[in-house]
Order: structure tokens, then sequence, then C-alpha cells
């Protein structure tokens, strides 16, 4: 209804496969970029960076991280919270044996030794398929969680058993610790997030992506045609690995501040990514960022309404919770395997036809 | 020697554990079996199972805290404790309608879609029947009785002692759930090879669409099938319960079931009893052994670890059908 | 009167890479995007053509023929000819072999220019026809790798052949240039004519360019204008739009992918000038319906009562009348909710001056578009006068008139109701035909269209009533004008063609073709089974919707006195379309009414003996060319 | 090897040379040979069950024979994986449409470009440099096989979405771009009605014509294959019977008897 797209013509080739080819998305894109940097930081607060925008953002990384491995190059995996540890702990071991590397540099090598641990979770991808797959990846989700909890080295023989993080700052601006400003959180969060959602698209829609996609949808196919298979599910590990172990490293220092491997990283936080991109769409980058959104705020949805209004307690709000997600997942599944991200597509769609139906 | 026979008795209780691994599997089994569904929800099951036996035991009034919050009113339960018998019957009889409605509400919906899908809606269900099941009971550690003998078994610690002069700390459930599984995979096969119903459940499995032009009913298989993974997580969850306490976490040690059945193969009955026994003793025996080495709780991932490291050189399991990939 | 004109074409083309040297001159779609060319490189490019064709021995005056889908290098190739004095004469995509033969061999074209395989086997077929043809030059090599290449050159081969001796080519092309002059001729375009053979009208420069200059002013057409060339190259609108308009202003001629892709074209582009025949608007609008159709209910009630409310408020806010502000804010929402987004999805958004011409245009087809904000105006006019007579100015749109003479246009109304015209634009000659050109245009050069009219007196617009030669009596005494009620008939989308047959008869009949989408979808949604089009036509359903619509129409009819004895008593559904490949259609798809009549003389004896069906079969000619014979019993329904 | 086949070697792509293929104890091809020229369109056919696919399989590395040897190119070909075959610029279609569902038109066919698209991961993460430009390349490149295939007004539509008779000319355009020296074609017409078949017929006679190039493929329809095809070879029970031009092969006795009570 509201895109008038008579007279956009694209004259070259990279212009015809711009991100935003439609004027008006791209005017919807800028929109979101000016608020999202330039307004929020200036409207924050402890409770909104908290419990909603950080968390957010860093689920988001996760899951566009899980949708690459999952949605893209089809293969389930359930080991998102086991990846998300290796993140968080490298960032910590990172972070107190080289006080002096900056948190950026970090948090990018944490990634990148998740990465490495990824390629080897993902090795048995080549000969173990399907559901095969999803329970192996179990494996690194359960060895993985343990092996932070029972060797002490990794959280630096701490009495506890949890790790928290020093104070670190980038350019001067404290980004990591108990005094950090929202705003700073947020920021730094944001810029991951964008950055990677960035190189993400530019990742899907290349070679390197066709191959993924390739593999998802008719793997022998996609080898005959000259796919090296083993080559394109290891990378799709590494790079989901990657994101993974970011979001897990931004969870860790800029988010909590504190962690315990169990209680972060369970196999339910595996779940929790799964389901984001579930119902936010399987191989779609702003299915990503959906998911994550609906994700992170129906719980705080749930838990203002009945616990805040009504009063009920908070157990009860959690069973909840429980029982609604595990309905839309079903409900989802059902009538839109593709998620809201597939919602959002069909809505445009109409939007761009109107007023004919189809 | 002494280690020796130590380890023997770590091994016996692995076998006994492995045994409840191995009947949590079997739920998933039947139903993959027959329906193509890798049902993740099979863990969570047991422990809905174990949840509404002890709740209609106790007299746990459904839903009472959510009512109580609703209303205001501070409901307690009932005051009585049902006879366990009663108990049991209500418990299998809410299974079936479980198994009804599973077919009814989701797997009617979601024929010829991926099976990956399908896998991924189980999770969805596993997720609403744990919400649901500690809403409807409430989520505080229940203790399970309904009678089933329970303690060191004297008779065995004697016996070994007079053998070994070593006495074997063998738990009476243990024993008893080691029967009642045996008794249960020779009932599930004789069901399957002799009953009419059976074969068709075996036709099913073999081919689909065979199966459908020769009238068979597809979605009266899957609720039949079901139903017995519900009667199967009632049989795991009895035991387990009694064994550890009825709470979330048993869903996770039901878990467990899958490394087995990769081990076994997803299609495979003996394989999925081999597994169990296989997984049981091993984790046992591994952190008997080299547990305190690399600081215990091994049992976590170990089955996870071994069925990754075995379906490396036998993707499709010990007792599974070869894979041959055609163009 | 307006000054002379002083350039040709090839020097529009100079002044323009001149003085708009960068900016686009041609866009193609081709490869999946549009690939464009700046004036500049489209005077490379056609000097590099013309030195070609030098190259080719091609001497002044010789006649190239031109044939294939609008490409910029078709368009090119054409102005390449004028630029060394030969003379372009582009030929129906779509003709059959025949044809084709009769036109090259009529213009003794030395060099054709095909725009695939399909085009050059038609040439080769007629070979025998055209004596004169010596060279075929093709655009697309695809297919034609094992053709005899003796007489047959790809268009990439030209350069090969300039380059062997190119200072001499230059040379020769400068001379021949300077010999150009505006009198000479611009091209030679072949009109169908309902009846015999195709004549071949003779433009000069100057007819070309005044006309393209007068009309340019009319609509303040300027540079910055965007349209997209679909039309056939042989058809004279296309050649003033896409060569003489465009050259004149300098503004970007766009050509599409495939004719499959059209549409979708038509949206990327977004013409700021448009030109379709009526036929296209009612394609277009057909289809809009059907998919409306399919909407669900609330938003086709919300479709229908905006539309409902544009038909009575739209029409007027083109013209500028006042309106009362609720039916303004009304028609504001609607404009949100439908008419924008309508126009978006049509194509039409960015169109400024929009023209239909050729033929009578259904008013509730003309006001639908008008009345959704696209300036779309009628316009009269003939290859004979380079297009142009009568136009519509802005703000002075009716249906039912084609509005008022062109800058330089004079008009003149005989006693019979003919209309002769004389103008700037008007041609030169038949080719080869001086009887034809004597009996059309007189010394003084008046020219006779053949179309009987009048000229409303309040306000000078010229209105058409129908062919002159078609203008009868009936039995009575009464005006029989069978294209009006034709139209009328015409104007309900499940009505796609029909003849009005009544002269000096004691009453009217009709034989009507349905549109087979629009009845096919009709047939969908009622569960109406049909196997063929012809089972579908002789469906009693059908037969009563038909019967409904003739109804509607005598109504009309009976209230205007002068046309009350048009009233059509019978009529009867065709079993076969009519089609231009078996002769009872034109090549731009007008009613060969002469041809029908002969042809189903059967079925018109039929329709006024009074026999309730008849049996008949007739001859139908395929895509591929053979021919076959289809018989049906047809029924005949009084109204 | 004697004289004669060795100067032939020049004309011929493909040599197979006593081919065996076993699975488990089952022989689905033995000892089976025979060479494909340049340039021409080779047709393999026979019952049935045959072993037709096998022979499909082994020329594109997706099955290796116990037995036998693989000339391409006058080299004796190692063993190879399937997608390092592809490298060797062998492309194929498939019986049952292998496209991949969930991708456009375009992106299918850009995946047929696979073996040219070598930019790193980073230039591909940042889409720059190499990355964008390898695109644009490849990109003219399917589109002038869209072109060629007439497939331009559904180039952006998800293959999922297209009648059965598209999606096989769009899984031919796929293995096109990928520019194959040769071509292999496995059923191509199946499941088409006439008109359809006629296309593909067409398209397949342009791609061996304008393109140059060299095709073998497998068809049921004998008409199309004589149509079609310079040369046939026939297989029956994994073993070659026949071998030569169409008419030759229609008429060699063997052949009858083979196709004798499979209806055609």
């Amino acid at each position: 209804m509201f895109y008038r797209e008579v007279g956009e013509f694209k004259t070259s080739y990279p212009q015809d496969s711009e991100s935003f080819g439609i004027r008006l998305d791209k005017y919807g894109y800028y929109l979101v970029l000016f608020v999202a940097f330039a307004l929020v930081p200036f409207m924050i607060n402890d409770y909104w960076a908290s419990a909603v925008l950080v968390p957010f953002l860093v689920w988001a990384i996760a899951s566009l991280g899980l949708n690459i491995l999952t949605g893209h190059c089809g293969q389930i995996s359930l080991g998102t919270g086991g990846f998300m540890a290796v993140g968080a702990y490298s960032c910590y071991k990172l972070m107190t044996s080289f006080p002096d590397l900056n948190i950026i540099f970090c948090i990018i090598l944490s990634g990148l030794i998740t990465a490495g641990v990824g390629i080897l979770f993902g090795i048995p991808s080549l000969r173990i398929k399907g559901f095969y797959l999803a329970v192996a990846t179990l494996a690194s989700q359960f060895f993985l969680v343990w092996l932070f909890n029972r060797v002490p080295w990794f959280y630096n023989y701490s009495a506890s058993g949890q790790i928290s993080t020093p104070e670190r700052s980038v350019f001067g601006i404290l980004v990591t610790g108990p005094n950090v400003q929202p705003w700073a959180q947020y920021m730094i969060c944001l810029l991951f997030a964008f950055g990677l959602a960035w190189g993400c698209r530019n990742l899907t829609r290349g070679s390197l992506g066709r191959k993924w996609m390739a593999t998802r949808d008719m793997d022998i196919a996609a080898e005959i045609i000259g796919v090296n298979l083993l080559q394109a599910k290891l990378s799709a590990f590494a790079i989901s690995s990657f994101y993974i172990g970011i979001a897990g490293a931004l969870f860790f220092s800029v988010y909590l501040g504190a962690v315990d491997a169990t209680e972060a990283f369970g196999i339910n936080q595996s779940f929790l990514v799964l389901f984001m991109i579930i119902i936010g769409g399987l191989g779609s980058i702003l299915g990503s960022f959906i998911g994550a959104a609906f994700m992170v705020l129906f719980p705080v949805l749930l838990k203002n309404i009945l616990v805040g209004w009504w009063e009920w307690d908070a157990a009860l709000a959690t069973h909840l919770e429980f029982i609604s997600v595990g309905f839309l997942i079903i409900v989802f599944l059902i009538f839109e395997p593709h998620g809201l991200a597939q919602l959002w597509r069909l809505l445009k769609q109409k939007l761009r036809l109107w007023p004919y139906p189809h | 020697m002494q280690t020796l026979l130590f380890a023997l008795e770590v091994s016996l209780n692995g076998f006994m554990t492995g045994i409840l691994y191995a009947l949590v599997a079997l739920g998933f089994v039947l139903i993959f079996k027959a329906s193509g569904v890798f049902n993740y929800a099979q863990g969570v099951m047991v422990l809905f199972a174990a949840l509404t036996l002890v709740g209609l035991q106790q007299g746990i009034v459904p839903f009472e805290h959510l009512i109580n919050n609703l209303l205001g009113t501070s409901i307690h339960g009932f005051g009585w404790n049902m006879p366990t018998f009663l108990a049991l019957l209500l418990t299998l009889l809410t299974m079936l309608l479980l198994a009804w409605l599973v077919e009814k509400l989701i797997l009617k919906h979601l024929v010829n879609q991926n099976p990956v899908i399908l896998f991924m809606a189980t999770i969805g269900l596993a997720y609403f029947l744990e919400g649901f099941g500690d809403l409807m009971w409430g989520a505080d550690l229940k203790k399970l009785d309904i009678g089933v003998p329970m303690g060191i078994s004297d008779t065995v610690e004697q016996a070994t002692y007079d053998w070994f002069g070593y006495g074997f700390f063998i738990d009476r459930l243990d024993i008893t759930a080691s029967i009642v599984a045996a008794l249960l995979v020779i009932g599930l096969t004789i069901f399957s090879q002799f009953s009419k119903t059976g074969r068709a459940l075996r036709a099913v499995a073999d081919d689909h669409q065979a199966a459908l032009s020769v009238g068979i009913s597809l979605r009266r298989i899957w609720v039949i099938v079901w139903s017995i993974a519900g009667l199967v997580a009632l049989i795991a969850g009895i035991f387990w319960g009694s064994k550890s306490g009825v709470q979330f976490s048993l869903s996770l040690v039901a878990l467990k079931a899958l490394p087995v059945l990769m081990l076994g193969g997803l299609t495979s009955i003996p394989g999925a009893i081999v597994g169990g026994l296989l997984i049981g003793v091993g984790e046992k025996l591994f952190d008997f052994m080299v547990g305190p080495m690399i600081g215990g709780a091994t049992e976590n991932w170990f089955a996870y670890v071994v069925a990754l490291v075995f379906l490396l050189f036998r993707p499709q399991g010990l007792f599974g059908e070869k894979i041959i990939e055609r163009v | 009167m307006t000054t002379a004109v002083s350039y040709t074409i090839p020097e529009l083309l100079d002044r323009n890479a001149e003085k708009y040297g960068d900016q686009i001159a041609n866009r193609e779609k081709e490869f999946g995007i549009w690939q464009s060319w700046t004036w500049k490189e489209v005077q490379n490019q056609v000097e590099e053509i013309a030195l070609g064709y030098l190259a080719l021995g091609i001497k002044e005056g010789d006649h190239i023929a031109v044939l294939g889908r609008n490409r910029p290098k078709l368009y090119w190739s054409m102005v390449a000819a004028q630029r060394i004095g030969a003379v372009p004469v582009p030929i129906y995509q779509d003709a059959v072999g025949d044809e084709i033969g009769y036109v090259l061999g009529h213009c003794e074209a030395v060099l054709a220019i095909a725009g695939d395989q399909e085009q050059v086997d038609k040439i080769l077929e007629q070979q025998d026809k055209c004596k004169s043809l010596e060279q075929i030059i093709y655009l697309d090599p695809r297919g034609l790798r094992n053709y005899d290449h003796s007489r047959l050159h790809s268009f990439a081969s030209l350069h090969d052949a300039v380059d062997q001796n190119r200072k001499k080519y230059e040379k020769e092309l400068q001379a021949r240039q300077e010999k150009i002059s505006p009198e000479k001729i611009c091209v030679i375009l072949y009109t169908s004519g309902t009846t015999g053979n195709p004549k071949g009208v003779v433009l000069s420069h100057v007819n070309i360019i005044s006309a393209s200059r007068d009309s340019s002013e009319f609509d303040s057409l300027s540079q910055k204008e965007t349209v997209l060339a679909y039309l056939p190259m042989a058809w004279v609108g296309d050649f003033i739009f896409s060569i003489g308009q465009a050259y004149w202003n300098g503004f970007c001629v766009n050509c599409p992918e495939s004719s499959q892709t059209m549409m979708h074209d038509l949206r990327e582009i977004g013409p700021s000038y448009f030109f379709a025949p009526p036929r296209v608007f009612e394609s277009l609008l057909t289809t809009c319906m059907i998919r409306i159709e399919d909407a669900g209910k609330i938003k086709r009630s919300m479709f229908q009562y905006f539309m409902k409310h544009a038909r009575k408020v739209g029409v007027p806010i083109m013209t500028g009348e006042k309106i009362s502000p609720t039916e303004s804010l009304i028609y504001r929402i609607g404009e949100i909710l439908v008419y924008g987004p309508l126009r978006n999805v049509l194509g039409l958004s960015r169109v400024r001056v929009g023209y239909t011409a050729g033929e009578a245009i259904g008013p509730e087809i003309f006001d639908f578009y008008r009345s959704i904000g696209i300036n779309l105006k009628q316009l009269y006019g003939q290859t004979e006068a380079s297009v142009f007579i009568t136009s519509q100015p802005d703000g002075e749109v009716e249906a039912d008139s084609v509005g008022v003479p062109g800058q330089g246009v004079e008009l003149r109304i005989d006693d019979r109701g003919e209309i002769f015209y004389r103008s700037p634009g008007t041609f030169i000659e038949y080719y080869k035909n001086p009887e034809a050109t004597k009996s059309t245009k007189d010394k003084d050069g008046w020219v006779a269209t053949g179309d009987a009219g009048f000229i409303d007196e309040s306000n000078g617009h010229l209105k058409i009533i129908d062919r002159a030669k078609d203008v009868g009596k009936m039995a009575n005494g009464k005006l029989f004008a069978p294209k009006y009620v034709e139209n009328k008939l015409k104007f309900f989308p499940d009505i796609l063609e029909t003849v009005v047959f009544g002269n000096n008869r004691e009453y009217c009949t009709a034989m009507v073709n349905i549109d087979l989408v629009s009845v096919g979808n009709w047939a969908e949604r009622n569960n109406v089974v049909y196997s063929s089009y012809q089972e579908l036509a002789g469906h009693p359903e059908v037969y009563k919707i038909i019967q409904n619509y003739v109804r509607q129409v005598n109504e009309d009819l009976a209230g205007d006195e002068k046309l009350s004895g048009c009233i059509v008593k019978r009529f009867l559904v065709l079993h076969k379309e009519l089609d231009a490949d078996d002769g009872e259609l034109t090549r731009t798809r007008k009613v060969r009414r002469g041809v029908i009549e002969d042809k189903y003389s059967d079925l018109v004896t039929a329709l006024y003996d009074g026999s309730k069906e008849i049996h008949t079969t007739s001859e139908v000619t395929y895509e591929d060319g053979r021919k076959g014979f289809i018989s049906a019993t047809l029924k005949i329904l009084d109204v | 090897m004697d004289q004669t086949e060795a100067t032939n070697r020049n004309d011929t792509l493909m040599d197979i040379v006593k081919v065996t293929l076993r699975f488990g104890g089952v022989k689905a091809l033995s000892d089976v040979s025979f060479n494909i020229q340049r340039g021409e369109i080779r047709a393999i056919i026979g019952p049935n069950g045959a072993g037709k696919s096998s022979m499909l399989n082994v020329i594109n590395g997706f099955y290796t024979p116990q037995e036998g040897e693989i000339w391409f190119e006058g080299k004796l070909r190692p063993r190879l994986k399937p997608h390092q075959i592809a490298y060797q610029r062998i492309a194929r279609t498939f019986q049952n449409i292998a496209l991949f569902e969930g991708m456009t038109v375009l992106d299918n066919m850009m995946t047929g470009r696979m073996i040219y698209m070598k930019s790193g991961l980073l230039s591909q993460l940042a889409w720059w440099g190499k990355a964008e430009r390898e695109e644009t390349e490849n990109r003219l490149i399917v589109e002038k096989i869209i072109d060629f295939l007439e497939i331009q007004a559904i180039r952006k539509t998800p293959v999922g979405m297209l009648p059965y008779g598209l999606q096989k000319r769009v899984e031919l355009g796929r293995a096109l771009a990928a520019e194959p020296m040769l071509l292999l074609l496995d059923e191509p017409m199946a499941g088409m009605n006439n008109e359809e078949k006629e296309d593909m017929c067409r398209f397949i006679l342009d791609v061996n014509e304008e393109l140059g190039t060299t095709i073998a493929l497998i068809e049921h329809d004998m008409g199309v294959v004589m149509d079609l095809a310079d040369r046939v070879v026939v297989i029956d029970h994994g073993e070659k019977i026949a071998d030569g031009q169409p008419d030759e092969v229609r008429n060699d006795q063997n052949v009858i008897d083979a196709y004798l009570g499979v209806s055609h």
C-alpha cells in the first residue's frame, strides 16, 4: 500500500543485488539505524538496558550465529549454550591474562577461539546428519559446560567457581564491570550486532552463502556441482561459532558481569536460541533479530503483567512462560515454519501488490 | 581384588541405571519406528507421568497454585491420599489422553513435513509439557512411593558376601526395575510380532505409502504408538521417580536416552536395550575410574561423547540399517 | 503557420549528442539489468552502423527493411540508414511470411535487418518475392550458426567489414551526410489497411519532425520524459514517439527485455509519457478486475466503494472542477488506499501525459483511468498525417471526442460527413501507388481520412462516428453505424470482439467473440466445466450473459434518436476467435468487416432467416502456418 | 590399446575402458567400454534398471567403479571426489529434479558457477574487492544463460514455485552455468508433455551447436534419442550390447531383443 516502486530500475548488478533494493525499504532501514544509534543511547536507562536492549542484542548475535548453521546450512545444533560458554570463558581468560589488551580484541579473539572449537565439534557433521547430528551437538553442550565447571584453571581457581569481569574501557569509556553506564553497555553490543549482521548478510548473499544453502537444500546435488561439503559445513560451524562465541563473550563481560557455567550456559540457553530462530525465521537475518526480540520481550512482558500487576508468584509466571513458548513453537511450526520474518515478507509482498491480493 | 569387586559393584549399579535408560529409549524407538518422529519430548513425558502419578496419589489439587493466585484462595491439597492402584490407572488414562491430543493437535497438521520440523515440534511439546506439569502439580521436589520394594537388598548383600567376602550394595528397586523392564520388552516384542496391530505397526515403519494403500490408518497407528510410549514413560517414571524423586532434573536424565539411541540405532528395539546397558555401565565405570582424575561428575557428558565418537565410525548406530545414498 | 523545419533526424541526433551528450538516450533491459547508452554513445553507434552499410555497398535512396522487436540497435539501424541517405522501412515483426514478402518486394529493399532467427527464416522463405534483397543482417546470432553466411551477416561482423577500409568509408559517410536534407524521405511505413495490400506511406523528415515538434509543444514534453517502446516498430506511432519526439526533445527511450516481461519492465521504468491503443488499456483493466475478484471480501468492497467514488468525482477533479470538501476528503483517502497503489501496480504512477488512439476507447475504460488520476487523453491520427490530426488538450478531455486540431492542422468535413485534413505532417505519397495517392490526397494537400465525424460546435472538438464507408443506412432509412455499436459491446470485458450487421436490412444482428480470460475466470468461479474455447463459447449460461449485455447496449441506443435504428435484435457467439492470421482482423486488430461477411455468409444468412441454430465449418490458420478446419453448431438467440 | 585408438584420442573427450561397478554382490555394470567424442551428443539407452544411471554416476564420480579406467581429455582420471570432478567441468542434471528449493532461479544458477568463484572469506564478509567483482562477472555469464534459455521472467522466483517443465529447464541452466566440457543429462525429458519435450530438444540441440558442448544423455523416449543423438550406446543388464549410429542401433538384433516386452 505504501510502496511506490514505479520508476525504480537497476542499471548494474551491484545495484540489483543490494540488500534493500526497494527505496522505501532503504529509508526504513536508515530510520531504524538512526533510532538505534542516535536516539536510543540518549534515552536508555538502567532497566531498559539490562532487562531488554542489551540481552536483546546479545541474543540477536547468538541467533545470527545459529541461523547461519541451522537456517542457512541446515545443520541442527543443540550446543549453542556450550559455545557461548567457550566465548565467555575465553574472554575471561584473555581479559585476566592480558589486562592491557583492548576489550574489543578480547571479544573478537574469543569469537575466533570459539570458531576453532566449533570446527572441532563440527567434524562429525560430515558423517552424521539430521537428528543424529542434533544429538551429537548435545555432547558439546554437556561436555563444555562440565569442562568449565570442573577445571579450575578456567575460572582462575576462584572460590565460588564463578567468573566475574574486570573493568575495561574503550576510548576511555567504561564498558564492562559493575560501574558501567547503560548506554555504553548498549552501544558496544549494538556495534557488534550491527557489524556482525552486516557481515552475515554479505556472507549469505555471496558464494559461501550459496554453498551453505545448496548443502541445506540438496547436499548430493551440491557436491556434484562442486561444493566441498566438508568445507561448507565446517565453515558454517566455524562462522556460526564465531558469532555465538562473541555473543557469549558479550553476555558475560558486558551484560551479566559474572557468570556460572551451569546456570548461564545450560541446555536451556541452547533451546532458547533455537526457539529464537524458529519463531523469528530460519535463514533470515531479520528473523534472528525479531526472534531474539520476541524471546527477550515475551518473558519480561509476562512477568510484568503477572507478577508486577496481578502480583502472582514468580514461579507461576515461569511455568506459564514455558507453556506459552512451547505452544508458540508448535503453532509456528504448523502454520508458519519460516517464522515471523516470513510473515513480515508476506505482509510486505501484500503491501507491494496492494490492492491486488497476490 | 577389592577394587575389582568394587568396580563390579559399580558396573552392576550401572547396569541397573542402564535398564532405565533403555526403558526411556524404548519409547523413542517405538515412536520413531512407527511415525518417523524423533520425539524429543519422551524425557519430559517420563517426568510428566511421574508428576501426575505423585500428584494424584498425594491428593494435590490440579492447578492449585494457579487457582490460589487467580481467586485469592489458599487451597492446599484435597487432604487425602488416593489409592495407588487408582492413581496408576488415572495416570495411565492421562497418558493415553495425551497421546490422543498430540496426534489430534500436532502430528495431524505436520504430516508430510520435513522430519526436522517434526523434531523441533516435539521440542516445543517438551517445553509445553514441562511448564504444564509444573503448573498442574507444582515444581517442588516430590517423593514417589507406590510400594515398589526399596532399600539395599539384604539377600544380595548376604549372598555376595558369602561368595566374595564382599557384600554388594544393590537397591531392590533396581532389581525390580530390571525385571519389569525385561517383562516389558518381552511383552512389546510379542505384541509387535503377533498381534494384528503390532503387524500393522511394523508395516507402517517399513513403508508409509504401502501401509496407507492397504488401508492401515496412519493416524490410528500414531495414537497407538504414542500411547505405548506414554505407558513406557509411566513405567520409567515410576522407577526413576522412586529412585531419585520427581523433579525437573528427571527430564534431563531422561535426555540421556538420546545418546543411548544413537548408539543402538534409531530403529532397533534390541539396540535401545543394549545401548542403554552399555551407556549405564560405561558411564558409571568411567566416572569410577577416570572421574577422580579429571574433576568428577563425568556422567553429565560421558554418554554424549561416547555416542559422538561412536557415530563417527558407524553413523547408523550399532543395530541401525546402513544408509545408501542415491541420486 | 509554424516555422519551417530545418532539421533531419540524423542532424537532431548530432544536436542531441552535443547538447545532452551524457544524458541517457536509450535503455534496454538485457541480462537482467537496464543497459544504457548516452546520446554520445548512440551517435557513435549509429555512425558505426552507417559505416557498416557503406561497407556493404548500400547506395543512396536504397531501402533497408527492419524487422524485430523493439530494440535500441534496430532504432539505430533506422537512423543510420537515414545517415547514408537510404530509407528505413520497418515491418511488423509478427506479420506472416506472405505479408513480409509483399512489403519487401514492393519497396525493393536491398538490405534487411532482422532481430533474430525467426525473422531471418521468414525473410529467407520469401526470397523469391523480393529479388532486390541482397543481404541480411541479424542481431541475435542464436540458431543461425549453420546458415549460409554468403549473404547473411551478424550485426557484430559489420564492424570488421568497416575496419578494412575505415578511412574511405568515413569520407564517404561525410559526403553522404552533406547531401541529406529535410525534404528527403525519412521513412516508409506500410499501413495494414482494412482491405487489400498494405500501402507504403512515404514521410519526409519535415513531416516527422514538424509533427513531433508541434505535438511536443502541445503537451509541453521535455528532455526529462521517459517512454517505454513496446509497440510495433512499423507502426507510425512508435516511429513518432521513439524517434521523432525522442530525438526532437532528447528524451530517453526504453526497450523491454521480452514480451513476457513487458508489464514488469513498464513498472520498473515508470514512463512519464505513455501511449497505448485502447486494446492495451482494456486488457490491463480486465486483468486488474480479475485480480481484484480474488481479493478478500473486505478489500473487494473497499475497492469497489472507492472506485465508485472515483467514478463520481475523479473525472471532475481531473478536469479541474470544484467538488465538495467531503468528497474531496474521501477521494484523498481513496488516493492512499486504492488509486495511488493501483497506479503503482499498473506501472502508471509517473505518467504525466498518456494517450490512447487508433480506435474508440470505451467510456468506462477511459474514465476508469482518468478517475484514478492518470492523465489519459485521446487523439485522432493516421500514418498519412504522421499521427497527429486532433488531440485533446489537458483539461478538455471527454470520452467521446478526439480533441481539437493540432498546431498547423486544418480540418474540413464534407457534406457526407467525411473528415479531411491538411498539415505539415501530411505524407508525400503512397510508394509506387499513384492512384491511391491521388484518390486520398488532392493537389491542394487535403487528405481524405475515410472516417465520418462532426465537430462539436460548443467546444470545437472533433467527434468520430465510424469509417465513412461503413456508415450506412438501415432499410427504414435510419443511420447504421456498426462500429459505434460494436465498441459499446466491446466495452464489456467478457466480449473480446464483435461484428454488427444491418446495412440495408430491417434490423441489426451481431456476432460475438468472448474473451477467454475473462469468461474463463467467470467459469472457474462458477464451476462451469469446459474443455475448449468452442465449448465455453457455446455454453447456455455464456449466451445468457452476452444477451444481457446486448440488452444493456440496446437500451442505450434506444435513447439516442439518430442511432435508434442500430438496436441489435439477434446475435450468436462465434466458435473461434477472429484472428489476423485468418485475415479476419488487421495486424492492428481491427475488424475486416467485408472479409468476415464473406467468410461467414452462412451465419449472416442464418441471423436473418429466423433459424434457431446453424451448423458451420470454417478454416483456421495455426501459429505455425498450417491450416485446418473446425466445425460447430451455433445457437442464435433473440434478444 | 592399438594404434588407431591412440590417434583418435585427440577427438575423444572421454574414454571409458572396461568399467565394472558392484554394489555388494550385485553387478550394476560389467566391463563396459565406450567413448565420447568432442562435440557430439551421445545417448545412453537401455531398458529400466539396465545400469544407465549408474553409468552416469560413474562418469561424474558419484560412484567409483571397482574396475576399469576413465580417460578424460587424454589423461587417466585418478580417483576423485564428486566435487573435484566438477572442477574438471563435468556438469549434470538429475532424473528427479535436484534443484535447491529454497533458492531463486538466479541463485541456483549462480551456485552452478561455484567452481569459478574463489574469493576469500574476508572479502566476502566485507563484500568488497574480489567478492563483489566476482559476483558481477559471474552474474553476467549466468544472465547470458538465462537469456539463452528464455527464462528472464522467472529469474527471481524461488524454484519451488515453478512448474515441473520450467524446473527442468532451470536445472539445465544450472548445469550450463558451469560452462561444462561434458554435460550429462539424466532423462531430460522425463515427465514432460509434448510441447515441453520439443522445447527441451531444441535447447539441447542449441546447447550442442551454439555452445559447442559435448553432451551425454540418458533418455527413455526412443524417438527423441534417434532425433537428437549422434551416436548411441545401449546397455542392458549392466553390459554394453550395442554402440553406433542411431540407425545401426535401431536395427541391431540385440537391441530389439532387449527392448522386447518393454513397452515403447
